[in-house]
């Protein structure tokens, strides 16, 4: 397979298509052809493709001559990246030197000087051609354009999220302040009962007037519960909240919220 | 790319430009979509179909200062800002005694609150509260000024994993666990205790 | 805000969602719309029935490496660029090589890129890529000098429209895959060679 060398430059405002077959490099051009070049190894494939070389079977001296015609050049002007050139040239002498020795009578693959820059040279060859399939896939921003309608933002209040740690700590921080400890010290019995009365409470500023008996739900609640409930009723009457009032003795026992009409 | 030929496909062009551009797009913006090849008049016309054609969808197209742009219903708007929840606020320990105090020693006034804490309540305290729906008024007080008593909510024991408030631990159960060392028979603990 | 009660009305806060995010929407961000008010089933089902909704409309729906989104259609493409003539231009060839060295044998250090390559890898082009979030690290080689082992990321993959990596162009991995080295004795080359 023949590999396209897209080169996209301008020389004395002419278009450029392709490095001239002769490999003669204008001074003035010698840039623009660096450019078009990603290192020595894509020089190398070029060379290899454009002479239509079998890359298994390089004939290293063409390949060698060819390389540093193209190096002895641009080392004028670009020493910095001559120097990745020049690695190369000392790599494709030293080759080229070792397929000169007498060959052992046995050879294996791996004895063969070229093997190592031929596999560089094949795996580079199939990044560059991946890369550019990977740069005709269809990208954001250039050819996908990604639904993106307005939206009225809300600034949404999250709740801070509270554990249980963090309110018992609150509450010993109060105890603790507090300097009459003994009385906040509150024990799961006190708390149902307060439970009761916050309910009881409710229930009557929903309902005005409710029937004492109806206050208490024995058909589902065991007798603990109904005790509680008791006793919610008692502290409310005894801390002035709830008006408990009887017509006469033995009719209904009615309750209100204090102070209710 | 062939230039859209005829008004169905010039408007399914507006409609796929409008729908992927994050800012509105003015008449200019839209007339350059057709390099050229249309004209004003048939932009406004296309435009008012547009809006037609999704009179019954889940965006609008509405006409802004800059242009015109699709939006969501403001009916969505609530579902989508899910999406991005905004970092949540910390409570103050203010606000977290008081709750403490009214989950503790409710019905509560806020003078009742003000005695134990020995500070002002912050009326922003009451409120934040109230607005989280952990605490509601069950009554009032019969004394002057009727306060109103404050106590915890179904909400506040959903949100605190509780099924009753008799599973908020009791003062003892957390009185220094890792420090039980006393190893003598337990004798009352320091007289201010009791 | 009312929750949707039906299919119809959960697929239009769906379809909503995805009109107005630009960035794809994983199925948990989308359970997030409904506050865990929906199965992942029903919700897959949903988006099979969104998609088909837009079989014909001018912007598709598309599962990426991420999640879900809405894109226009290619032919669109054409006429959207012509409102943003400064969109991006193509990558460099060093900055595409750079990138699928790292997308086809990651995770690769700078050296492995360098060994591919047969140049210095520029610091501008590894910056461009992390900036643009195509790819990171992800750990160091145990070598001297513990080199940054690169690898691409959700985002490159979303950007080129792709579920995973296997999606990825094949890639001719070398002509001939046993690399046979033509193996009889050499005899010396031509003597042009000198």
């Amino acid at each position: 397979m023949q590999t396209k060398l897209a080169i996209d430059a301008r020389i004395y405002g002419q278009q450029l298509d392709a490095i001239p077959q002769d490999l003669y490099i204008p001074p003035d051009a010698l840039e623009v052809y660096l450019e078009a070049f990603e290192g020595p190894l894509d020089l190398l494939l070029y060379l290899i493709r454009k002479h239509n070389l079998d890359i298994l079977d390089i004939p290293m001296a063409e390949l060698t001559r060819q390389y540093m015609r193209y190096v002895e050049k641009m080392q004028a002007s670009r020493l910095e990246l001559a120097a990745e050139y020049l690695l190369m040239s000392a790599m494709l002498i030293e080759i080229k030197s070792r397929m000169l020795l007498p060959k052992p009578a046995e050879i294996t693959e791996e004895d063969d000087p070229r093997a190592a820059l031929v596999r560089r040279l094949m795996e580079y060859e199939a990044i560059k051609l991946a890369a550019q399939r990977l740069d005709a896939l269809p990208q954001v921003g250039r050819e996908i354009s990604v639904a993106q309608a307005y939206y009225e933002h809300i600034v949404q209040v999250v709740p801070a999220q509270v554990s249980l740690d963090e309110l018992l700590a609150a509450w010993q921080g109060v105890l603790q302040r507090a300097s009459h400890y003994q009385h906040h010290q509150i024990s799961r019995e006190e708390l149902s009962v307060r439970e009761h009365m916050s309910q009881i409470l409710r229930r009557l500023r929903q309902d005005g007037m409710v029937e004492f008996s109806a206050l208490f739900d024995v058909v589902t609640e065991g007798l603990p519960k109904l005790v509680v409930c008791f006793l919610a009723i008692l502290e409310l009457a005894r801390e002035g909240l709830v008006h408990i009032t009887q017509q006469a003795a033995y009719t209904p026992i009615y309750l209100q919220l204090h102070g209710a009409p | 790319m062939q230039e859209p030929e005829n008004t169905t496909e010039m408007k399914r062009v507006l409609e796929a430009a409008l729908l992927t551009c994050s800012e509105p797009l003015s008449l200019d913006d839209m007339l350059k979509l057709f390099a050229g090849r249309m004209e004003r008049a048939t932009l406004r016309m296309l435009l008012d179909e547009l809006r037609a054609d999704w009179q019954t969808g889940t965006l609008e197209l509405v006409q802004v200062a800059s242009g015109w742009r699709f939006q969501a219903r403001a009916e969505y708007a609530p579902f989508i800002a899910r999406l991005t929840p905004d970092r949540p606020q910390r409570y103050s320990r203010a606000l977290m005694e008081t709750l403490a105090i009214i989950a503790y020693r409710q019905p509560v006034t806020r003078g009742d609150i003000e005695e134990v804490r020995g500070v002002m309540v912050n009326p922003n305290i009451m409120r934040q509260l109230l607005e989280r729906h952990w605490i509601d008024v069950v009554g009032q007080r019969e004394v002057p000024g009727r306060p109103s008593l404050y106590a915890t909510t179904r909400t506040f024991l959903d949100d605190f994993n509780l099924r009753t408030l008799s599973e908020l631990p009791a003062m003892d159960d957390f009185q220094h666990p890792e420090l039980q060392l006393d190893l003598q028979p337990h004798t009352p603990e320091s007289p201010s205790m009791n």
